[in-house]
């Protein structure tokens, strides 16, 4: 049985380590803010200028001044900072924030990641999502592992426009988590299935080529 | 001897717009933009203009109200979003749209100000943002190598900022996540003009504490926008039990 | 739950020392230089070092220890001042010094620290500094156009910096001209190491007021450098009848 | 008679404008500091990290957190502000201050200046003056009109190790005032004597050829 969206998240909360700081996308991504295992300590990052993304606030207690990279109004937390956006994208682009936990629209099998335009449709930007995949030293995808038509979004290489080449380290999708490496120089390994997901099943909805873990083999 | 000071943001702007003039806006969303100063835009009527921001206002806010006049020719920005008016000019090749990624865009900003006319960055490398770009490898610290692009500085004739606090000096002081491109934009510009929520006597913000020195800001109007609106109002219930 | 906070400046610097590394060092002058963790430094008995800072060190103080005990391989510093120490050393070839333009310096370091592998600037260029750098041509919005030279980032194996105060996020806030190098640093630095003269509760400072962001502090050591010594002490005379 | 120190600052003092942000070198360079006239607001600048510099302190209240980039103890005054050093080379190279008045060596004709080091000394550094002259739109020079030896300082071409290339906009010396232009598309212009100093005694102390403003012609 394919993990739902709350069992994605639990699966990406699995790469936080203590003491780590963390960007969230939106989307799945953000259900992880939620799961961080009690006694770790993880901060996470706005690239709009914040360190330390508390709870939203409660109703009446709204500040215009202070919201997230989706512009939804947040909170901040005993310890937080504040900084403009080259200090924080300097923080991103220099590699300080160790994981960004993200959605993608294709991965290829070299690490390559697709999830900021759609030809054909309106641009609408690619906000941060560039900078973060170019900048954080661990990047983990969390998408759904086919399109609406069924097509494979693992591919052997994107068809859409990549917000970055060679960036992807995990993949983590309802049926199935990849090890990526971001060199290109192995193929992605599967690591692990989700319950009652055969191996067939993967290989079937997957164009990407991979091989198994020692454990799955 | 001179003041910084002006009585509403028409008189701040008097003399400085024209056709053709590049201006930058501070701002992400709705937060931390200076509206009096864009509406005042707007009204100068200035054409042709070239505008730098992170995003290009919200439907009918900020610099929405600008692009709604016909005054804009290009815009060069990180995030368009749901914004139908530039969609369909940009669709009727009424105006032409730049893309940046975020932090490009604001170290672009950043580097403008200080002079330094062009950078390398690994961010856009290998994707349609490093087309027509300069890509070269550098070694990293532990002896292998990665690719990055060139990237030029920004300057805008006129920049346009939000800040929460300043005083007769020009320093200001930003408040929360509304400071986000603001800091760079006050640099980056030949004129910056600062709206401001607070005008404080001299020597009241702790010289440790300005965010942006007086020497990059040249006019300061108190804006009039109080309360501010919210894009994306989100909260939490509260559980029961829980203090209000 | 790991901690920042360490006991000792020899403890916070315990593990991180070798042969060979790199390390930086805040500080003008005697002003803001973190004096604990270069002492420690020096107790390391680490050799080869190469040492980036602003200078290094004033007679018989900071990083005049370790050029002093023989640990230093090459300095790259924009002011070598009257250090007698490092001329007989440079004049005998037992040391490698790399001159900077102090702003070239600065910036160096603020690129290392935000992944920034080069940027071109006009300072230098046409001076023996330039020499082996590439130059080139950028135009000015005027439509002149300007020589400029290329410069490389700078990172640290270990930063040591310098700040007032700390909280155990390691969130540091720095005092009057004593911040200087010390943000830069911070940032560029692989380990960082901050020596702060008071460590308060998490939550007591301002988020807007954070200089450093706890995000490039990864070891906090309280000092124990009280009163801090001057180097030049310039004082003007009160004349007759001014309040005391 | 030649000017004296004390005169060579009032004559650079008038390069102020108001509202100018100022920095100031080392030398008679820092005595136009007490010569700003009455009703103009000039801001010095200390690349250290210090935009507003006060006078200096009084016994008993120096602040060892607080020196100029002569490391001299110093104040600061209402209005000041503190950064960092790439903030303030920022400001410096970004073109933000408006006038830099500082000593030299030797200028060339064509706006060269020399200042930093001389070859077979021990090289103590450049410390900020690069970058002030490369970023300062506006570059005044005070020095000495010969050296020690009597050799011209105001040259040809400089014969010292470069501080910038063609930067400098005015020099002053204790004879004679020029105005230089940077481009070097056009000779200096002779513009102010010391009282009782004639014309041959410039022309006899100069290597550099300039011509004279029409008023000395």
């Amino acid at each position: 049985m394919a993990w739902n969206r709350e069992q994605m998240a639990e699966r990406a909360a699995k790469e936080l380590r203590d003491g780590y700081y963390v960007n969230l996308g939106i989307g799945i991504p953000t259900l992880v803010a939620n799961l961080v295992p009690p006694g770790m300590t993880v901060t996470l990052q706005s690239e709009n200028g914040l360190l330390g993304i508390g709870p939203f606030p409660y109703e009446g207690e709204m500040d215009p001044d202070l919201i997230n990279a989706g512009k939804q109004t947040i909170t901040d937390l005993p310890g937080s900072s504040y900084f403009s956006s080259a200090d924080s994208f300097a923080m991103i682009r220099g590699g300080h924030i160790q994981l960004s936990i993200l959605g993608g629209m294709e991965v290829a099998q070299n690490g390559d990641l697709a999830n900021w335009m759609v030809p054909g449709k309106m641009i609408k930007g690619m906000g941060g999502a560039m900078d973060l995949v170019a900048g954080v030293p661990r990047v983990v995808v969390v998408m759904e592992h086919n399109d609406k038509s069924g097509a494979a979004k693992f591919r052997k290489a994107c068809t859409l426009p990549l917000t970055g080449k060679g960036v992807v380290d995990l993949l983590i999708t309802e049926i199935a988590v990849f090890d990526l490496d971001r060199k290109g120089l192995r193929a992605p390994l599967l690591v692990e299935l989700a319950p009652g997901v055969g191996l067939d099943e993967v290989r079937t909805r997957t164009e990407a080529e991979f091989t198994l873990a020692p454990h799955l083999s | 001897m001179s003041t910084k000071l002006y009585a509403s943001a028409a008189q701040a702007l008097a003399g400085l717009c024209r056709d053709g003039m590049t201006v930058a806006a501070g701002g992400f969303g709705l937060c931390g933009v200076p509206l009096d100063l864009i509406v005042a835009l707007r009204d100068s009527q200035a054409r042709n203009l070239t505008v730098i921001g992170n995003n290009v206002g919200c439907d009918e806010h900020g610099m929405w109200l600008v692009l709604a006049n016909g005054q804009i020719r290009k815009v060069i920005l990180s995030y368009a979003g749901d914004n139908k008016i530039l969609e369909r000019a940009f669709m009727n090749q009424e105006i032409e749209i730049e893309f940046n990624p975020q932090g490009t865009l604001a170290e672009r900003l950043r580097a403008g100000g200080a002079g330094i006319p062009a950078f390398f960055t690994r961010t856009g490398y290998g994707t349609l943002i490093a087309e027509g770009k300069e890509a070269r490898q550098f070694a990293n610290p532990d002896g292998s190598s990665d690719w990055y692009i060139m990237e030029t500085g920004l300057t805008a004739d006129v920049s346009l900022v939000k800040a929460w606090k300043a005083d007769a000096a020009g320093n200001l002081v930003y408040r929360k996540t509304a400071r986000n491109f603001n800091p760079m934009i006050a640099a980056a510009g030949r004129i910056t003009i600062a709206e401001v929520e607070e005008l404080v006597p001299v020597g009241e913000i702790d010289p440790d504490q300005v965010h942006t020195p007086g020497i990059f800001v040249d006019r300061i109007v108190v804006s009039t926008r109080q309360p501010k609106h919210i894009e994306r109002p989100t909260t939490r219930p509260r559980t029961a039990g829980e203090p209000v």
